[in-house]
């Protein structure tokens, strides 16, 4: 099929050489973290619009959020970041158990992550804090509290979400580098999901300050 | 593997990685911090400059902006500005309708009808509105 | 002489599971032509029933709600299932590769997982259908979506759905173009269709997650009263028109761009002639993505936002129509001292010229503030957008798809017929939209059931057209389904054109080019190949 | 001032409608020259320049100074459209400081208008001449717009927020009122008329309106009011289902409800109807009709009442 003398494994028919495919690669990745920011961006519309239209029910909730369980939580991501990071690095010199041990740190994080989630969450159905028609809750003063609620839970809801697939994605790169599929010469799909974690991480580092400090 | 086919990369010394990701928990420590002291509205400047100098640290360094081909950066700078477009268009509106007529600015009834359920349910149109709204939810095919 | 090979992309693997499970560009851009086209079909024959239920004021067959059900599948299937993909997943599909000579888009699996995202959305849509369809306008429009007995979610669902698809497309694409031009291709020697594709990739990526969110969150304001939207629960219903046009309004240039793009290809190629001010064009295509997202404002003049917002939307909206007018004057500049032939593709082009015109001078009267207060919501808008969606995308669209069968299929049509029925469409579209220009600015609101008496005369000429207009399409359907078994061999090359897709064979094979094609002249130097050809 | 309409734009019947003419005549004209440059050049293009032989072609693709142009005189013909929309729009939002305050709602599917006298009317709004009329409008439940063609003035009327416009009438007449925002299976049906009088006939008017169908006997003054409060809109007379069940043949028969009840419709009944629609729905019905709380005074719901006890043996068509 091919006319190159050596074609590696990985390289797809369609393109001419490996630069190529991960240039492409890493180019459709950047497009689509694109696309996750404007998903994302929504959202902070909805919330600069609710906030500078109630500023004081968006101050007297925030106070009901735990900053300590948020601030672990971005030490948390934070530091996964960096292991995912080193992952990459590692695969770069080659040394795939090296990557192996840093991608599970990084996968434990994440789980610390949703399970700290689990706990703030649960708190707050207990206590009724919750959007739109479940809200109970009547701690709070001044109109519509339901309505920080319910962007808090849909920001930090569709972030667990990416969270979740950020999980799965990095299950399968570890599946396959445990496999041997990948080397110094190429290591794409680490890459990606490396990219792809650091969004994730991102947001994140944008939405504590906005919900848990200055609210 | 030919030594001609390996990716062109960049690889950083560990140190980086581990510099940036100590700046990262610091500088988590300090908006943690100074959020216990209150700067009124600036308050949201300042955790928001903290934020997007932490943002700028991940971007340029684990996601190797700094380094790569600038088009990525190119491609991350778009989506923030149209992010931008959208905020600030969008509150052109929110924040000006007061312009002309002050009554346009705000709800007639600010609060919403889950506070208002005790509230004689008949008394106002309004409130025949809500429980239709609520009612509606219950199911999607309802009255067929 | 045969330009066909014995072995080509249609034949070399068979069986349905070949085409369920392919990865070649070229079969799954067939594979969305047969899914538009059937979405078109759908959307075509509630417009014909809606029409139809207008030929007299009052009840003619059908209920109020089931005539607002109609016209909202009506507008949702046309506009998610059929327009948004028909260039570029259909025909964009298929030539995109071609025209840079690359063997494939960059992810061929992610190409075929948007196929299926498609299909899904698709079905999930036709389930709302069957399950009550919805009643609220394709817009979506809260508290009344919010409030509608109708299945609101599961249509809201789909469009979420085929967003990604949308997305996906123009994430292939933007890299696809960026990577896999053939050597020697720079920018600026891609053909003009390639441009139109690459700005309409942008606009995809960068509004239709925006779609997605606003989908979202009224799924959750229906399920949960969130109180974004719903002023009952201390939402804003303003606030979600900014949010639905800040993609709808950009996704009206998803449509429209690729379509310029095409008849730039037509009329070149069917003037013999140098495309004049190229990088006009191409530019013009990058500033139409650009300004469209600083415009949608336009659609609330009267909504209820501030008048300051307004005014900026206002001013701003004009700016769009200057690129677009640069394109036209460009295609005008472009037939002078030509050579030009009549085939079926230039009249498809020369309507576009006619009815995009008229289109885009139309939006100029929305734009202005004043006359959009009472222009706002009647059938002139109706007839505006169908004006720029039909005359302009759809017309494109058939321009195409006729300009590149023989490419597709290896088959010619029957050209008699062809201009039979591009005739038909014409005069029966001309009838049926241009009357409702003049309705609407008398005053007849958009979405009535019923209407005053006043109004007859013009609604039942409108209906004619309709039917002017549907058979023109049955022409069509029979035609172009018969050219597939009785067609003339197509060669190589049946219109002389100089873009890349032409160089190889109709059908091409497998990998598109025997090898990788090289570049020997730009794609419009019609005047140095025709006089080294001479 | 056109007073006869044209085959774009009907009759001009305020004083903002000129200038919204003259805007939309100047794109109009605008518009007509471009398009016939386009078109007429394509076409000249086409029959001048088709295929004979295989001609060669230029390889032009550039002059400088034409394509300066169509730039140029596009942008400046769009600077002065925008301009001339623009004051209009002002004009259009604000409100002049005499002007007779009206109170519009919009709901399904009626316009109720509440004048300063207290009068309320529906779906007939009835203003003097030459006189500036505010009209500060809000839903009760999904979005509306309010739009007079003739005047040239719409403006959505939101649930829960005010929004504003004003006219000025310039001619008595007749005047068609439109809903523009698509609000449900009445949404062609929420059509009402602009009653423009002069001021004496609009004193009249005033009086007449405060009547309470004193000198009328119940049954009657009910029938006006069948008519005047709308439920026209969505309840025949003869028999006919409409969006709402038929007023023939209902009092004193037996009603089967959504939830399954029966219940004899007696006067009570009837009046709850009225006030409390969502609380019996007849089966076959969507729980659509608002309350008319506030929008009835007691003898208006007795003549009603009379009214369609005077239907309960009236045969269908």
């Amino acid at each position: 099929m091919s006319s190159h003398a050596e074609h590696p494994k990985f390289l797809e028919h369609h393109f001419v050489e490996p630069e190529q495919q991960a240039a492409s690669a890493k180019l459709g990745m950047w497009v689509f973290l694109l696309t996750e920011i404007l998903l994302f961006g929504g959202l902070f519309v909805v919330y600069a619009v609710y906030r500078a239209w109630n500023p004081d029910i968006f101050h007297n909730a925030h106070v009901h959020l735990d900053v300590m369980l948020g601030a672990i939580n971005t030490v948390v991501l934070i530091t996964s970041s960096l292991t995912m990071a080193l992952a990459i690095r590692s695969m770069q010199l080659g040394r795939q158990s090296e990557t192996i041990t840093n991608l599970v740190i990084t996968l434990l994080l994440a789980g610390t992550f949703l399970v700290i989630k689990y706990f703030e969450y649960s708190h707050k159905i207990h206590l009724g804090q919750l959007p739109g028609k479940f809200y109970t809750f009547e701690g709070i003063e001044g109109t519509n509290p339901h309505i920080f609620f319910g962007v808090y839970f849909m920001m930090t809801g569709l972030h667990g979400i990416h969270v979740l697939a950020g999980m799965a994605t990095i299950i399968w790169v570890l599946r396959r580098t445990i496999r041997g599929d990948f080397s110094a010469a190429y290591y794409t799909p680490i890459e990606m999901t490396g990219l792809y974690w650091h969004l994730v991480d991102l947001i994140w580092i944008f939405l504590f300050p906005l919900f848990y400090l200055v609210g | 593997m030919a030594e001609s086919h390996s990716q062109k990369h960049h690889i950083l010394p560990l140190s980086v990685y581990l510099a940036v990701g100590t700046a990262l928990l610091v500088l988590t420590g300090v908006t943690v911090w100074v959020a216990s002291y209150d700067f009124g509205a600036f308050n949201l400047v300042v955790a928001m400059s903290i934020a997007a100098f932490k943002a700028a640290l991940v971007a340029a360094y684990f996601m190797h902006l700094l380094y790569d081909s600038k088009i990525y950066l190119l491609i991350l700078l778009t989506a923030i500005a149209f992010l931008a477009v959208f905020i600030i268009f969008t509150m052109f509106d929110t924040m000006t309708r007061d312009q002309i007529y002050e009554i346009k600015a705000a709800p007639i009834e600010p609060d919403a009808v889950i506070y208002r359920e005790a509230v004689d349910t008949t008394a106002g149109v309004t409130d025949t509105t809500a429980a239709e709204v609520i009612d509606t939810t219950a199911g999607d095919t309802s009255g067929h | 002489m045969s330009d066909s090979p014995a072995v080509h992309y249609l034949n070399e693997q068979k069986g349905w599971k070949s085409w369920l499970l392919t990865l070649d560009h070229k079969r799954i851009g067939i594979l969305y032509l047969y899914s538009i086209m059937a979405a078109f079909l759908l959307g075509g024959v509630f417009a014909v029933l809606i029409r139809l239920e207008l030929l007299h004021p009052g009840q003619q067959y059908m209920e109020a709600d089931t005539y607002n059900q109609f016209f909202t599948l009506h507008g949702a299937i046309m506009i998610f299932l059929f327009i948004i993909p028909s260039i570029p997943a259909a025909l964009g599909n298929f030539v995109l590769p071609l025209m840079i000579g690359a063997k494939d888009v960059a992810f061929p699996r992610l190409n075929l997982l948007s196929w299926y995202i498609y299909i899904v959305g698709a079905l999930v849509a036709l389930y709302s259908i069957f399950a009550g369809a919805v009643d609220t306008g394709w817009t979506f429009y809260t508290p009344y979506s919010t409030e509608s007995a109708t299945t609101v979610v599961p249509m809201t669902l789909a469009v979420f759905i085929l967003g990604f698809s949308s997305i996906f497309t123009g994430v292939n694409f933007i890299a696809t173009i960026h990577k896999l031009r053939t050597p020697g291709m720079t920018w600026f020697k891609m053909p003009l269709f390639v441009w139109g594709l690459y700005a309409t990739a942008i606009i995809q990526v960068l509004a239709t997650p925006v779609i997605g969110i606003t989908t979202l969150l009224l799924i959750l304001e229906r399920t949960m009263l969130i109180g974004i939207f719903d002023p009952a629960m201390g939402g804003d219903p303003v606030l979600f028109q900014h949010f639905f046009w800040f993609y709808s309004h950009p996704a009206v240039y998803i449509m429209i761009l690729p379509g310029m793009g095409i008849i730039s290809e037509l009329i070149s190629t069917f003037s013999h002639k140098k495309i004049f001010g190229y990088k006009a064009i191409a530019y013009s295509s990058l500033g139409i993505a650009f300004v469209s997202f600083l415009v949608w404002g336009h659609h609330m003049f009267v909504a209820g936002q501030s008048e300051l917002a307004a005014v900026i939307f206002s001013f701003l909206t004009f700016f769009v129509g200057i690129p677009s007018g640069i394109k036209v004057f460009n295609w005008v500049a472009t037939m002078y001292k030509g050579s030009i032939t009549l085939q079926t593709p230039m009249w498809y082009a020369l309507s576009f010229l006619f009815l995009f015109t008229i289109g885009g001078l139309t939006g100029i009267f929305l734009g202005t503030l004043s006359v959009d207060v009472h222009l706002h919501d009647t059938y002139f808008v109706v007839a505006h957008f169908h004006y720029v969606m039909m005359g302009g995308t759809v017309m494109a669209f058939l321009g195409g798809l006729h300009y590149w069968w023989p490419k597709m299929w290896g088959r010619m049509y029957n050209e008699k017929w062809a201009k039979i029925s591009v005739a038909l469409i014409f005069i029966g579209f001309n009838i049926t939209f241009f009357s409702q220009f003049i309705m609407g600015s008398q005053g007849m609101p958009r979405r009535y059931y019923n209407y005053l008496d006043q109004y007859q005369p013009l609604h039942a000429f409108s209906t004619y057209g309709s039917w002017i207009l549907g058979l023109g399409f049955i022409v069509m359907a029979v035609y172009l389904i018969h050219s597939l078994f009785k067609g003339k061999q197509a060669p190589k090359n049946p219109w002389e054109s100089l873009t890349m897709e032409w160089v190889t064979n109709s059908p091409p094979i497998h990998h598109n080019f025997e090898e990788t094609p090289k570049l020997t002249h730009e794609p419009y130097d019609y005047d140095k190949v025709l006089a080294e050809k001479n | 001032m056109d007073t006869t309409g044209t085959i774009f734009m009907p009759p001009e019947s305020s004083t903002i409608a000129g200038e919204v003419d003259a805007a939309f005549y100047f794109i109009y004209w605008a518009s007509i020259v471009l398009f016939a440059i386009v078109v007429g050049f394509a076409a000249l293009f086409v029959l001048k320049y088709r295929r004979k032989k295989r001609e060669l072609t230029s390889g032009v693709a550039h002059n400088t100074k034409l394509e300066v142009a169509w730039t140029l005189i596009p942008t400046i013909l769009i600077v002065i459209v925008f301009v001339m929309g623009f004051k209009g729009f002002i004009k259009m939002n604000v409100i002049p400081k005499d002007a007779l305050e009206i109170k519009v709602t919009g709901q399904k599917w009626f316009w109720t208008f509440d004048y300063p006298e207290g009068v309320n009317t529906v779906n007939e709004l009835v203003v003097p001449v030459d006189k500036a009329v505010a009209l500060t409008m809000s839903s009760q439940d999904v979005i509306h717009s309010f739009f007079v063609p003739n005047f040239r003035i719409k403006m959505d009327v939101l649930p829960n927020r005010y929004s504003m416009t004003w006219f000025e009438a310039t001619r008595p007449g007749v005047y068609d009122l439109f809903c523009t925002e698509f609000c449900g299976k009445g949404h062609s049906e929420m059509i009402g008329k602009v009653r423009v009088v002069n001021d004496r006939e609009y004193e009249e008017w005033l009086e007449e309106a405060a009547f309470g169908g004193e000198g009328m006997s119940l049954e009657d003054y009910g029938a006006k009011l069948y008519v005047s409060k709308a439920c026209v809109t969505c309840h025949s007379i003869d028999g006919r289902i409409g969006t709402g069940p038929t007023f023939a043949k209902v009092y004193g028969h037996s009603v089967r409800l959504a939830d399954g009840r029966e219940v004899m419709a007696d006067e009570n009944y009837i009046r709850k109807s009225i006030l409390e629609p969502a609380s019996e729905v007849v089966a076959g019905f969507q729980s659509v009709m608002p309350t008319y709380q506030g929008i009835l005074k007691d003898r208006e719901i007795d003549a009603l009442v009379a009214f369609i006890k005077s239907l309960k043996d009236k045969e269908g068509p």
